[in-house]
């Protein structure tokens, strides 16, 4: 049982980050950034074609190289779409997704690729009541950091606040005197980087091939509408109670068609009763 | 006599801005006939000028574009699941013809029916959304029924897909006449929905739900029933895809074919609504010709097709030739 | 030997000419194991027959259309309708998945024109889908099943945990391997469905449970495929199960997986493959031929490909014409022997094609010795046991 | 006799996370009057309309409208029972023409929004009264300017024209002149005067001349409790009710 | 202080401002008054940055034409915008924190002056009640410690007691050397206030007194 919470949590680490990216960049652009799943992917093979000696490199120079691509698509592309409803970056970040997903697929194919586990995890960490590769418990312990790191940084520091004032009012901010346009930017590279992160990470224990980003995105999505897209800590806490409940029912219940729709059937019953999410902010009446 | 008062009399009497001539002027009237007359033209001759299967192709994406369409530009609602509605219609329009053996005009309108009774529950808690979440709650939605279809083979024959389904008229050339005017009765009634009380309504709600409110329309029953006339539309399209290709496979629920009727329609012009069938015609035809050019990558072409105009022609083709703003 | 009987002479061919059609995934998860390799393998094949009757060919005039189905049934509708039509494609090869390869089966019967199915693995093919003019060529989910399940409890390994992933093929393999292993006398401890398509490519949840069932599997069999396999592997080996003594079988696996995966992840498995190219000298003599058309090494999909284009044009040789019913009728419960058909015979009574298929087991990186070269192969497993009856359910 | 409670609240609280907006208030508002309410801002007044209409439910307490339990209803079912209320900021239909406003909420008051396989030429029927209740805020000249570019003074007067629209037995006026020239604020005034004839009105205004102007009784609430309620010169003579609202300057309050 | 010359402006073909001008002294209360529509929320907009127009606007000298919102406010200009500008991701002590320069009012004062806000100060600037919110706008600016103040209708929505604290607001900070552009419709509070008085026409700004009895007639007073 414990083994199996540990795993989900692990499962949910992953759906954390790139949740976590899909937030910041949400709660900074008002932009649902479809091409989170694609990034990710990205993440992996970035990792893939620095060669498995060098994850530890991977592990910073990816999500930062990443992060960089991000803050050129963010000046030359998404930025035009700003002023406009944000279902067109929604839209364009879609067509991205397809885009970068068939580049991927152009050079390596669409089988998967391997990648070791890198040195140094390649062992099992002994927690008593039962041992778990030593390097899913790193994924944790990252994941863990990180969200919180980026929670404080956001919630707790100046640059939250003017990173959010910005995007929601960039005309009254800039009036008040705070210089817009050097916010943006690098938030979305930030955003980016973090499903960046989230690949690098995934490739040394998941398959890393072209689609790997496209159907979790989905999932993602569906997350952050329980947690709430507007709340980092929303989002963060429904991708790790999503990956221990996925966990679970795939442990102890026959049918794999529950931990698959399971996530959807929250979605579903939180809209019900929270339309706005679990730690959503309320809409305002008038 | 002060400065100020030469300046009120100036403003006295001049009259407030008119406002804008009323819209529709008789010569624009004339253009909009003909351009009708030469779409219908068009659609007749299309299987002599096409592959008759590829025609017929055509014929069920416009539908289900238009369907798309209604829902974006006209409720400001983008549904990225749409395929739950379009792909459910299939089955059940495969499973009505293969079981009861129905015709297929009847086959189709069961299929579609069934699209718009799964509408309500899914559109019941949709619309509590709207925006980016909206999308995002219907592309998860859809990919649930997705889960759920494969899973359920023993009715939809999972990832075989339901092989077989019987039609009347074989010939592709003959069953794409036989379809057409089912599409024009679906294009009509998107453009007498548009066109009609309720489609001033929707409006409104795009523009502002609280105030439409306050006047007593009952905002989430009006969003439903456009998210179900809209399923119906794409269940039209869907049930006759399934009796274009005689077959039904899970790939009409994934996500990628909403994605697909998202880009014609925003290829074809948002809020257009004739913009669908003249983006599903170009995407359509492109893919098959990719299909066979011996290039790969069509997600690198149809994908940057659609960056390019989300990005300079937010119009959609549509939009861009034919509507002045 | 020699020239054909037919002496009625050339003009029978429709068109004048003989046209292959390859209809398959050009840029997808099946790319590699057939798509545009398996257009050199039956250019091969016309190269062969050229050769082998020179001026006595009947068919002088060979083309090979090809098309990319991207893995959609719908578009596989399309393209094979618009082959047969436009492209006057007599016979069909190829197509892999199994909703494609169904539905190409149903315009192959409409049109009355001829269908090798190559890399599909449905047995609904040979089953309730079976028609006159479809063929089903080099293996199916029987095969493959049966072949590990069995050969591997009979080796010893008497107690599994099965794996799958939760849809048609997955559910159909597992029913498949069970009756397999139950009848060579072991036994299935659990099986799990596993979500299918797995978003989050972990299996970590089984790989966690297979040490702890009771009583304790010696065998963890998987019936995941592509990138879900490799996915499982990867995270077997993260897991340490070989250590903890559970082995691994796999259900389906290509060439092309090792490949990729390279083959010290997947060192000691076991699966059951329909043809290798290393096998013996006169596999590996197409191989190299093979190699210095594509310069790579062909898998069993391009060796049958091959085949079935090098039957046909005998067929058309032996009866001088391409006409549909008579090629089926000449085919129809003829034994045929050739590089890929070992013991090969084409059954009448649903038209699967019968071979040998081998059992074998992935060397570790230490022992490969030549690139490709990733297997030992342990068995033949002799074509009458290799695949199942013919079915009641087909009525040709 | 005493003459009939068009509206009626009791005992009506809204808490926002802990926050009491409104708290325990009870309201009598009799047929047929024009009834005020004013306090600083803050009160609770805005929050009391959006749950006088359905916008909010209340946390507690219970509204009645013309003798009928309405507590919970949906602001459309409120509407249909013949409340119509205007908004504090201004709240419109960006792409629609002040014409076409006009006639969306005629048919909101008389049905039709489902017909969705008719014409909208349907609307036009509504046309001759849109262009009336237009003349009479004064945009009688701007029928077919959209929403969007109009002034903001404009826009207001756009929203009474809506409220009137609906015919309503009750009418909610969330400070009717906020933003209005003081030609408008006249006008208005008058307008009100003349509409009131028939329905009872509740308003919320600053503008102590408007209130003076109109308002039969007035109710002032502090801190989301009622702090006085009277006619205007008792309110205006109270106390406690020049030092938490009126202020002792007379200017400002005009 | 703030001198404007020959601005235009205009939404798409429609011309709002046409070469008007005006200029505000340190320490003087300017009002600019105008029917609805006339343009002086527009007039206000171009001083910020906010609204292209052509026209020299020039602040203690400094010319800013090319000059972005933000390099503006930095240099001293103050914005009350007339739909008070509140943030639904900020709460009110957040938004008082936002300006990067906060040389004005210490937030002591702030909260002396607008209790309202300090009872409030935790909770989302945009749940605000109207009135408060437009304390919120007030209070933001005179943070900032900016040297002229453009008020979009600040009294808009106030009660009575809270329209006399504006009022004394604006005083005091005439008395700090502030010049304020003030955009208003009581000409009543106005009078309490000003010092000069403007009349934005067709496009044209005239100066005007209150004496003015066209003036008054215009407005209806
Ligand atoms: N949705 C909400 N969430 C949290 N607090 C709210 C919400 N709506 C209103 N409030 C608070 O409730 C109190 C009353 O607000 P309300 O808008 O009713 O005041 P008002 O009397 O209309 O004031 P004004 O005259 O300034 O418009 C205010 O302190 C406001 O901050
Ligand atoms: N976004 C816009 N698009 C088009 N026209 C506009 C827009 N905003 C304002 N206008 C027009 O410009 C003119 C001036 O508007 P502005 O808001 O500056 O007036 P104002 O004097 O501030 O009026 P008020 O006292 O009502 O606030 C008006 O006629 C208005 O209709
Ligand atoms: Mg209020
Ligand atoms: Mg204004």
């Amino acid at each position: 049982m414990l083994q199996h919470v540990f795993n989900g949590l692990v499962g949910g680490s992953f759906l954390a980050l790139v949740a976590l990216g899909l937030a910041v960049i949400f709660g900074m652009l008002r932009v649902v950034n479809f091409a989170h799943g694609a990034i990710y992917m990205l993440g992996a093979f970035g990792a893939l074609a620095l060669t498995g000696e060098a994850f530890w490199a991977a592990l910073v120079v990816v999500p930062v190289g990443l992060g960089l691509l991000g803050m050129v698509l963010e000046r030359t592309v998404v930025n035009r779409l700003a002023r406009l409803d944000p279902l067109y970056n929604f839209l364009l970040t879609f067509g991205l997704t397809l885009v970068l997903q068939d580049l991927v697929k152009w050079r390596y194919g669409v089988q998967s690729s391997p990648y070791p586990t890198p040195a140094g995890l390649g062992g099992s960490v002994d927690f008593g009541l039962f041992d778990f590769p030593a390097y899913r418990v790193f994924v944790l312990v990252v994941a863990a950091i990180v969200c919180f790191g980026v929670w404080f940084l956001l919630s707790r520091t100046r640059l939250g606040l003017i990173v959010r004032a910005c995007t929601e009012r960039p005309e009254l901010s800039a009036a008040l005197g705070v210089n817009v346009g050097r916010w943006v930017t690098p938030v979305f590279g930030f955003g980016v980087a973090l499903a960046g992160l989230a690949g690098v990470l995934a490739a040394p224990m998941r398959a890393v091939h072209p689609l790997m980003g496209a159907d979790l995105i989905i999932v993602v999505f569906a997350v952050v509408v329980i947690g709430g897209l507007g709340s980092i800590f929303g989002s963060v806490a429904a991708a790790f109670a999503i990956g221990v409940l996925q966990a679970l029912s795939e442990a102890y219940l026959d049918s794999a068609l529950v931990s698959q729709i399971l996530v959807y059937v929250v979605m579903a019953a939180v809209l019900l009763w929270r339309p706005s999410g679990l730690f959503g902010r309320e809409e305002s009446p008038a | 006599m002060t400065e100020s008062s030469a300046l009120v009399a100036q403003e006295m009497a001049e009259a407030e801005r008119p406002g804008p001539e009323p819209r529709g002027s008789a010569l624009r009237r004339n253009a909009r006939w003909l351009l009708l007359a030469a779409a219908v033209v068009f659609a007749l001759w299309l299987p002599f000028g096409l592959y008759p299967a590829v025609a017929v192709e055509i014929l069920c994406w416009a539908l289900f574009a238009v369907a798309i369409d209604l829902l974006l530009g006209y409720v400001g609602l983008m549904s990225f699941g749409h395929a739950a509605f379009w792909g459910t219609s299939a089955y059940a329009t495969g499973l009505v013809a293969i079981h009861w053996g129905l015709p297929f005009p009847l086959a189709v309108l069961c299929g579609a029916l069934t699209a718009t009774v799964l509408a309500v529950p899914i559109g019941y808690l949709a619309v509590k959304r709207t925006g980016i979440y909206f999308a995002m709650v219907t592309l998860a939605f859809a990919q649930m029924i997705y889960v759920v279809a494969n899973k359920w083979s023993s009715l939809t024959g999972g990832e075989n897909g339901l092989q077989s389904v019987p039609r009347a008229i074989t010939d592709n050339f003959y069953f794409y006449y036989a379809a057409l005017p089912i599409v024009f009765g679906g294009l009509f009634l998107a453009w007498r929905i548009v066109h009609s009380p309720f489609g001033r309504v929707l409006v409104a709600i795009r523009d502002n739900p609280s105030r439409a409110r306050a006047l007593g329309y009952a905002v989430h029953r009006y969003k439903l029933m456009a998210f179900m006339l809209s399923a119906f539309l794409a269940g039209l399209g869907g049930g006759l895809f399934a009796m274009g290709h005689r077959f039904v496979s899970l790939e009409t629920l994934h996500w990628t074919t909403s994605g697909k009727a998202v880009i014609i329609v925003v290829l074809g012009g948002i809020g257009t609504l004739w913009g669908g069938p003249l983006g599903a015609a170009a995407i359509v035809r492109l893919e098959d010709w990719l299909s066979f050019s011996g290039f790969e990558q069509i997600g690198l072409v149809t994908g940057g097709i659609f960056v390019l105009t989300v990005l300079l022609f937010r119009r959609g083709v549509w939009g861009t030739l034919f509507k002045r703003r | 030997g020699g020239g054909g009987p037919s002496t009625s002479g050339g003009g029978k061919l429709s068109d004048d000419k003989v046209v292959f059609g390859v209809l398959n995934d050009q840029s997808g998860v099946y790319a590699q194991l057939s798509g545009k390799n398996s257009i050199k393998a039956v250019e091969l094949a016309i190269a062969d027959y050229k050769a082998k009757y020179g001026d006595k060919a009947v068919a002088k005039n060979i083309v090979v259309e090809a098309a990319d189905h991207q893995n959609k049934p719908d578009v596989a509708n399309a393209k094979a309708a618009e082959l047969y039509d436009r492209k006057a494609v007599d016979a069909i090869l190829d197509v892999p998945t199994s909703s494609a390869a169904l539905k190409v089966a149903d315009v192959a019967k409409e049109k009355k024109k001829l269908y090798f199915n190559i890399t599909a693995a449905t047995m609904d093919l040979t089953g309730k889908s079976c028609n006159k003019y479809t063929f089903h060529y080099a293996y199916d989910t029987y095969m493959l099943a049966n072949g590990t399940g069995k050969t591997v409890t009979d080796q010893g390994a008497k107690s599994w945990y099965l794996v799958y992933p939760d849809y048609l093929f997955g559910q159909d393999m597992t029913a498949s391997f069970e009756a397999a292993v139950t009848k060579a006398g072991g036994k299935v401890v659990a099986k799990d469905p596993a979500p299918f398509p797995n978003a989050s490519g972990d299996f970590s949840t089984y790989l966690l449970k297979a040490p702890n069932l009771n009583p304790k599997p010696d065998v963890l069999g998987t019936m995941q495929a592509g990138a879900e396999l490799v996915a499982l592997v990867k995270q077997y080996n993260e897991f340490k199960l070989r250590e903890k003594g559970v082995g691994l079988a796999v259900g389906l696996m290509f060439l092309t997986d090792i490949h990729s995966l390279t083959p010290d992840a997947l060192a000691g498995t076991t699966y059951t493959d329909a043809w290798y190219w290393n096998y013996d000298l006169r596999n590996r003599e197409f191989a190299d031929r093979f190699f210095q058309a594509t310069g790579t090494r062909p898998t069993f999909a391009h060796a049958a490909n091959y085949s079935a284009a090098l039957q046909y044009l005998e067929a058309v040789q032996a009866n001088g014409t391409d006409d549909a019913d008579t090629i089926v009728k000449y085919l129809e419960g003829r034994t045929v022997e050739d590089v890929f058909l070992r013991s090969g015979k084409i059954r009448a009574e649903d038209h699967r094609v019968v071979h040998d298929a081998y059992l074998a087991k992935v060397r570790s990186s230490k022992e490969v010795k030549e690139p490709w070269d990733y297997v030992d192969v342990l068995k033949t497993i002799p074509a009458a046991d290799a695949f199942r009856a013919p079915s009641a359910d087909c009525k040709l | 006799m005493t003459t009939p409670l068009a509206l009626v609240a009791r005992g009506l609280s809204r808490d926002f996370r802990g926050f009491r907006a409104v708290d325990a208030v009870d309201l009598e508002v009799a047929a047929g009057t024009v009834h005020a309410l004013v306090g600083p801002n803050g009160a609770g007044k805005t929050t009391l309309f959006n749950l006088l209409t359905g916008f909010l439910a209340p946390t507690s307490g219970r509204i009645e409208l013309a003798g009928r339990d309405v507590t919970g209803l949906p602001p459309e079912a409120v509407a249909r029972l013949g409340v119509a209320r205007s908004f504090q900021i201004t709240s419109l239909f960006g792409q629609l023409t002040s014409g076409e406003h006009v006639e969306l909420a005629l048919q909101a008051a008389q049905g039709g929004g489902w017909r969705f396989w008719r014409s909208d030429k349907l609307l036009h029927r509504h046309r001759p009264r849109a262009r009336e209740l237009l003349a009479m805020v004064g945009l009688g000249e701007l029928e077919q300017s959209k929403a969007d570019s109009l002034s903001y003074g404009r826009k207001r007067a756009l929203e009474l024209a809506l409220a009137l629209a609906l015919d309503p037995q009750v009418l909610l006026l969330d400070e009717p002149t906020a933003g209005m020239g003081m030609e408008d604020v006249e006008r208005t005034i008058e307008l009100i005067g003349r509409v009131r004839e028939g329905r009872t009105v509740v308003m919320v205004e600053h503008n102590m001349s408007v209130v003076g102007a109109l308002a039969d009784r007035v109710t002032v609430l502090q801190a989301g409790r009622v702090l006085a309620e009277g006619s205007y010169e008792q309110v205006r003579a109270d106390e406690a009710v020049i030092t938490a609202y009126l202020g002792s300057g007379s200017h400002a309050a005009h | 202080m703030l001198h404007i010359e020959e601005l235009s402006a205009s939404y798409g073909e429609a011309k709002v401002l046409t070469s008007a001008g005006l200029s505000v002294a340190q320490g003087e209360v300017a009002t600019l008054c105008g029917r609805n529509g006339a343009g002086k929320t527009t007039l206000l907009r171009c001083v910020m940055g906010l609204h292209p127009g052509s026209g020299k606007v020039s602040l203690n000298g400094t010319d800013l034409r090319g000059r972005k919102p933000f390099e503006r406010a930095r240099l001293g200009l103050g914005w009350v915008p007339d739909d008070r500008g509140a943030y639904a991701t900020l709460t009110v002590a957040e938004s008082l924190a936002l300006p990067p320069m906060r040389s004005g009012w210490s937030l002591e004062q702030i909260y002396e002056a607008f209790p309202n806000l300090y009872a409030r100060r935790g909770s989302m600037s945009t749940k605000l009640s109207g009135g408060e919110q437009q304390m919120l706008a007030l209070a933001r600016a005179l943070r900032m410690g900016s040297r002229v103040l453009l008020c979009d209708e600040p009294t808009e929505g106030l009660s009575p007691l809270l329209v006399q604290r504006v009022g004394e607001i604006l005083r005091q900070a005439k008395q700090q050397g502030i010049a304020v552009l003030l955009v208003e419709q009581n000409l009543h509070f106005a009078a309490e206030v000003a010092d000069s008085y403007y009349l934005l026409a067709s496009g044209r700004v005239q100066q005007t007194s209150p004496a003015d009895k066209d003036l008054l007639t215009y407005l209806g007073v």
